[in-house]
């Protein structure tokens, strides 16, 4: 088993004729990936890589059964792309665009809600489960099959301990990128659950960054609900305040959001906290020491 | 995002039919005094700096006129004053009206909930964050069907008002909805907002445009001028780049990397000074511009600490070498290259041809840049 | 409903922006060859009898116009002429297009779906009746987010469109999709469509908004033109009156009863003419009122079939003794009642002491009426 | 048992200070109907006959548990009204009001589904189940208990049916108005299931009108999965054509949404045809004389 994606997803890739969509389908086809079919309006019957290429979500839902969507397609027509994608039945929809503005992804979260798929993103580089699939842009090279879940609000610092736990000669169940925008499609609280009742997941590293309040809601749900190790680490911490949005924020999020909250709701949580980076693999090693299994 | 001073969100209210006090902008004292004396601003007038920091009145940017006179010297002693590290360069006066309360009034997102909220408070005219939270009432507004009816009744109800002002309320929260949606706006705040009379008056404007929707609204894109000149360059050519007080310059890629790296540094005592995230470019001529950019800001030392995925080592190799050969030999300047990932050997075949080695663990190279910084070599 | 005339549907078309023939409309011949003769409408051109019924072009109330004094005599012979029940007023001249192809296009409820239903066919220029079912498309609209792109690629792709009239489409759906919404349409219809040149043309406009809406449009209340005189005055008054060919008024409460009485009143050889839905009201002035307007009808008899809910029976028979007080003894009309339900009692009571029996099953009732305005007595 | 409502239903009528509001709670309260509150905007901190009345629907679910709306407040202001009492929880709201223009009933339909209330109307007479409870306005003279369920998209024509019923000595289960505009709430193919599932109906009396197809839809219903007997009955067979909705409604509807369509349809799944209103109660009759239970 793994979480949310497994060899028999079926992967349609929405602007799949862009160069960030050729590249990336045929690294997830070398990841093991299912890639059934391409979608680009007024492209539709030609063939990338093997791959069937269609004007419409549903045309290659209908001659393929994808089932889950990897969306590459501008920012400006993301909104779009999202909903025809629900609209045809695709139940996860993996949104690797960035920069789609918050008031559209606020409709492409709620639409897809209504109607039962699960976003990952935007501005994620995606999922993947070593030995089952990929549907992302997550280097195939940091991963290795092992039993430590991985849930992230960054991309390239993903790739980095991904890969750091697979230096230290351990390997990954999943791995989320859930993507750093101000409105995520799955949170560390959504995800945590999957996690949770994975039985091939023994401990989870869940690698935040400052600002919002996600963390905090995931310590949270982690001290109520989550029975399995925790390692945490929050970028960030020496971070410069920076241009802050306005007060309102600053109302919404009143006495969480920073790096020094984040830590001290993970630890208050049961969860390991990391300082660096580097220091994740050795903490996950000793509880996998302690009697996690590899 | 974008910030709108108050009398450019003061246009936008307008648009949308948000109720404001006489006004208008003047850039210098003889204008001030011409607005009062033709009767655009009728008296008595405040006089504010637009500037986009906060905390004006009590740092003397706001005045009161109750003369043509008085309104040319307020515009005198606010214009050209450095307020917060802004020089300001517009006033806005306005006619001072009689208000019988101040309350706050605010729609920005609330990421958790994934929802607008319209945060509300009887407390208005002092900064929100002193305000006690038992004052403050956040309503959460669904995309779906937007600001209804019942909500707005809530919120009159929350606030105490009835009547007059309840129904100036009611058309009010309409327009700033529209607004929040319709201009793809992270803030629109109101503080204070007062009752004047019968009905309500907007007596400040915050607005924040969001970037990401800058496709839809050209005419913002234009507006930010609080980047230095190399940060407008950096804009130009789509490269994220921040420029703050310290001497080591790190190029990254990604801003959770980015942000990490900072954390490695400054624990080994290094002070990072320009921050260049490279993103998901897989161009390597936009890695050597990035990268004379940063030769710009003359830093004691560079950290480049890329992990390859969207864009590939080799590509930042190759444009980074490129780069190299373009800067004056005078104004080298040590670099520490660790480059992971993707292409990763590739990459690293580049530069050691070049003569740069990369050293693959993340602390001792950031050890090996802080050494660098400190007037060690690379 | 309020059905539009072309032109005023064409007038709704343009503030949303589709793309329209050249043209104008005039209520002379004179003034149709001066619209020809200052330029307004290029010639060739197209004279349209501005009526509500189909079929104009069959009917001979569509004629072509090469020169003014053409268009005069098309516009001459037009107006005035009584098409399908209905005189025409006014003529609409358009430039005559040289089209490619006719397409057929419209946006109503499916009531089923519960949803808008965009229904398109490249068969048009024909009633879509007629056209095969397979030839026909649609597309669902979810009001939640609303017309889409994928959507409207879609219905670009089963019509065969593509380059500029594709993009001519998407404009056009969009504005057709923000017109069906805003202006509370139940129909909006274009047949034909014609792809002219590059773009897409709307030949003909078909609006029918909805009644309901009209606290929301109350410049559409005052359009429909549709109604005999006591209809209009029974329009003002808030009564749902219809008048037909038979001799038997039938006034009931709720439409669902007054068709279950009609269908009675038909077994037993009765001819109705005239239908007063008293609805749910529970005023006896009205009740006064709907029965002063159906003696004005001059019916032959009258049943009044009543289920007292909402409307109580005594109030019905109250209303009903003080109006038969008000008709003149020569205008008088058997009359068969039949009231049950709320207060049912004592209604019966009221009519006993006006001399009205009530007879209480809707059969024998039903028989009744149809005897007395054979000319029996009731 | 019964559908939809019981003896443990708490009604908040929305629209109680208008007369219609005023006079209908008490005749609900009559019928035995647990209304516990009223809400009128600015009328909050009134009584109206014992009840007491609200600002908002969410004061008075908080105040009272109110699990069930009837919603009398006119047509311009129904919408919010439905959208408020959705928020605030209600499950069930009956929507008297008439006129509502069919783009907001649009809005308050999917809004109302996506949150899982269950709209019945509007333009209805609402639903009672004698000896439990009514919601609406059906006169309570007219109920009799029993094991007839009677679903209508008429109103006075329900009474005169209902009323038919009982003094045929048979009484009712279950009765509900659907209403006769363009977007219903429940339709006859959403009540039936209802009616299919209560152990307290034996048969179901389905009282229509010619227009729209939702008739033919339920024939189709009942002869796929519905078991039990039905008496229908459609009004309008002998009506003139009238106005038609332009050529696209006829497009929607093809073949569909005459008095004969819908009668051969609903013989066709077998069900009892009344060829008049008061053929219905003797319909009824025999089939409860042949062993469906009184």
């Amino acid at each position: 088993m793994s979480v949310l994606v497994t060899r028999e997803t079926r992967v349609v890739v929405q602007g799949i004729t862009g160069h960030q969509g050729t590249v990336h389908s045929r690294q997830m086809r070398d990841f093991g990936t299912n890639v059934v079919a391409g979608v680009t309006p007024g492209k539709g019957g030609t063939i990338i890589d093997e791959v069937p290429v269609f004007d419409s979500v549903r045309e290659a839902v209908d001659a393929t059964h994808a089932n889950a969507s990897c969306l590459f397609v501008p920012a400006p027509y993301a909104k779009d792309a999202l909903l025809e994608a629900v609209d045809a039945g695709i139940r996860l929809v993996v949104i690797v665009t960035e920069h789609i503005p918050f008031h559209d992804m606020l409709v492409m979260y709620h639409y897809a809600r209504s109607r039962g798929t699960r976003i990952i993103g935007p501005n994620c580089p995606g999922i993947a489960s070593p030995g089952a699939a990929k549907v992302g842009i997550i280097p195939n090279v940091v991963f290795r099959p092992g039993r430590v879940g991985v849930i992230s609000r960054s991309g390239t610092l993903t790739y980095e301990i991904v890969n750091g736990i697979k230096e230290h000669g351990l390997g990954q169940s999943t791995c989320i990128g859930l993507g750093g925008d101000p409105v995520v499609g799955t949170s560390f609280v959504d995800a945590l659950p999957l996690f949770q009742e994975d039985p091939d997941t023994d401990l989870v590293v869940l690698v935040g960054e400052i600002g919002g309040t996600a963390e905090e809601d995931a310590a949270d749900y982690v001290r109520r609900k989550f029975t399995k190790p925790v390692v945490a680490y929050i970028a960030g911490r020496s971070a410069p305040p920076g241009k802050r949005m306005g007060h309102a924020g600053a109302i919404i999020s009143r006495g969480k959001g920073t790096a020094e909250t984040k830590l001290a709701a993970l630890q208050g949580a049961g969860a390991q906290v990391a300082r660096f980076p580097y220091e994740i693999p050795d903490l996950v090693a000793e509880i996998v020491a302690r009697g996690a299994r590899r | 995002m974008v910030k709108l001073a108050e009398w450019r969100g003061k246009e936008v209210f307008r648009k949308y039919g948000v109720p404001l006090p006489k006004g208008a902008v003047a850039r210098s004292a003889a204008e001030a005094g011409a607005l009062v004396l033709d009767g655009t601003v009728p008296l008595p007038c405040v006089v504010k700096a637009q500037v986009l920091a906060g905390g004006r009145g009590k740092g003397g940017a706001v005045r009161f006129a109750a003369t043509a006179a008085e309104a040319r010297t307020a515009a005198e002693a606010i214009l050209g004053l450095e307020f917060k590290g802004e020089r300001v360069k517009e006033v806005l006066l306005e006619e001072k009206l009689s208000l019988s309360r101040e309350l706050y009034l605010s729609i920005t997102l609330d990421r958790s909930a994934r929802l607008p909220v319209l945060i509300t408070s009887g407390h208005g005219g002092v900064e929100i964050e002193s305000v006690d939270d038992a004052e403050i009432d956040r309503q959460h507004v669904d995309p779906f069907p937007g600001l209804t009816s019942f909500e707005k009744r809530r919120v009159a109800k929350v606030l105490g008002l009835t009547g007059g002002p309840a129904r100036s309320l009611d058309r009010l929260l309409e327009s700033l909805w529209r607004l929040f949606q319709a201009e793809d706006a992270e803030l629109v705040e109101i503080n204070p907002l007062a009752v004047v009379g019968d009905g309500l008056v907007a007596l400040d404007a915050k607005v924040i445009i969001e970037d990401d929707a800058n496709f839809r609204h050209p005419e913002y894109a234009a507006l930010r001028d609080d980047r230095t000149p190399l940060e407008e360059i950096a804009r130009e050519k789509d490269i994220a780049f921040v420029q703050l007080d310290g001497n080591i310059g790190v190029i990254a890629n990604g801003a959770g990397l980015t942000m990490a790296t900072l954390d490695v540094l400054k624990e080994f005592g290094g002070s990072p000074g320009v921050f260049l995230d490279l993103g998901g470019t897989d161009d390597p001529r936009k890695v050597t511009e990035a990268f004379l950019l940063m030769a710009r800001a003359k830093p004691k030392a560079v950290f480049l600490n890329i992990f390859g995925g969207v864009t590939r080592c080799d590509t930042v190799a190759k444009g980074l070498v490129d780069a190299m050969g373009q800067v004056p030999a005078n104004e080298r300047f040590p670099l520490v290259a660790r480059i992971r990932g993707n292409n990763e050997k590739e990459g690293i075949e580049i530069l050691r041809a070049a003569g740069v080695t990369s050293i693959p663990q993340l602390k001792e190279s950031a050890q090996a840049v802080v050494a660098a910084a400190a007037g060690g070599s690379a």
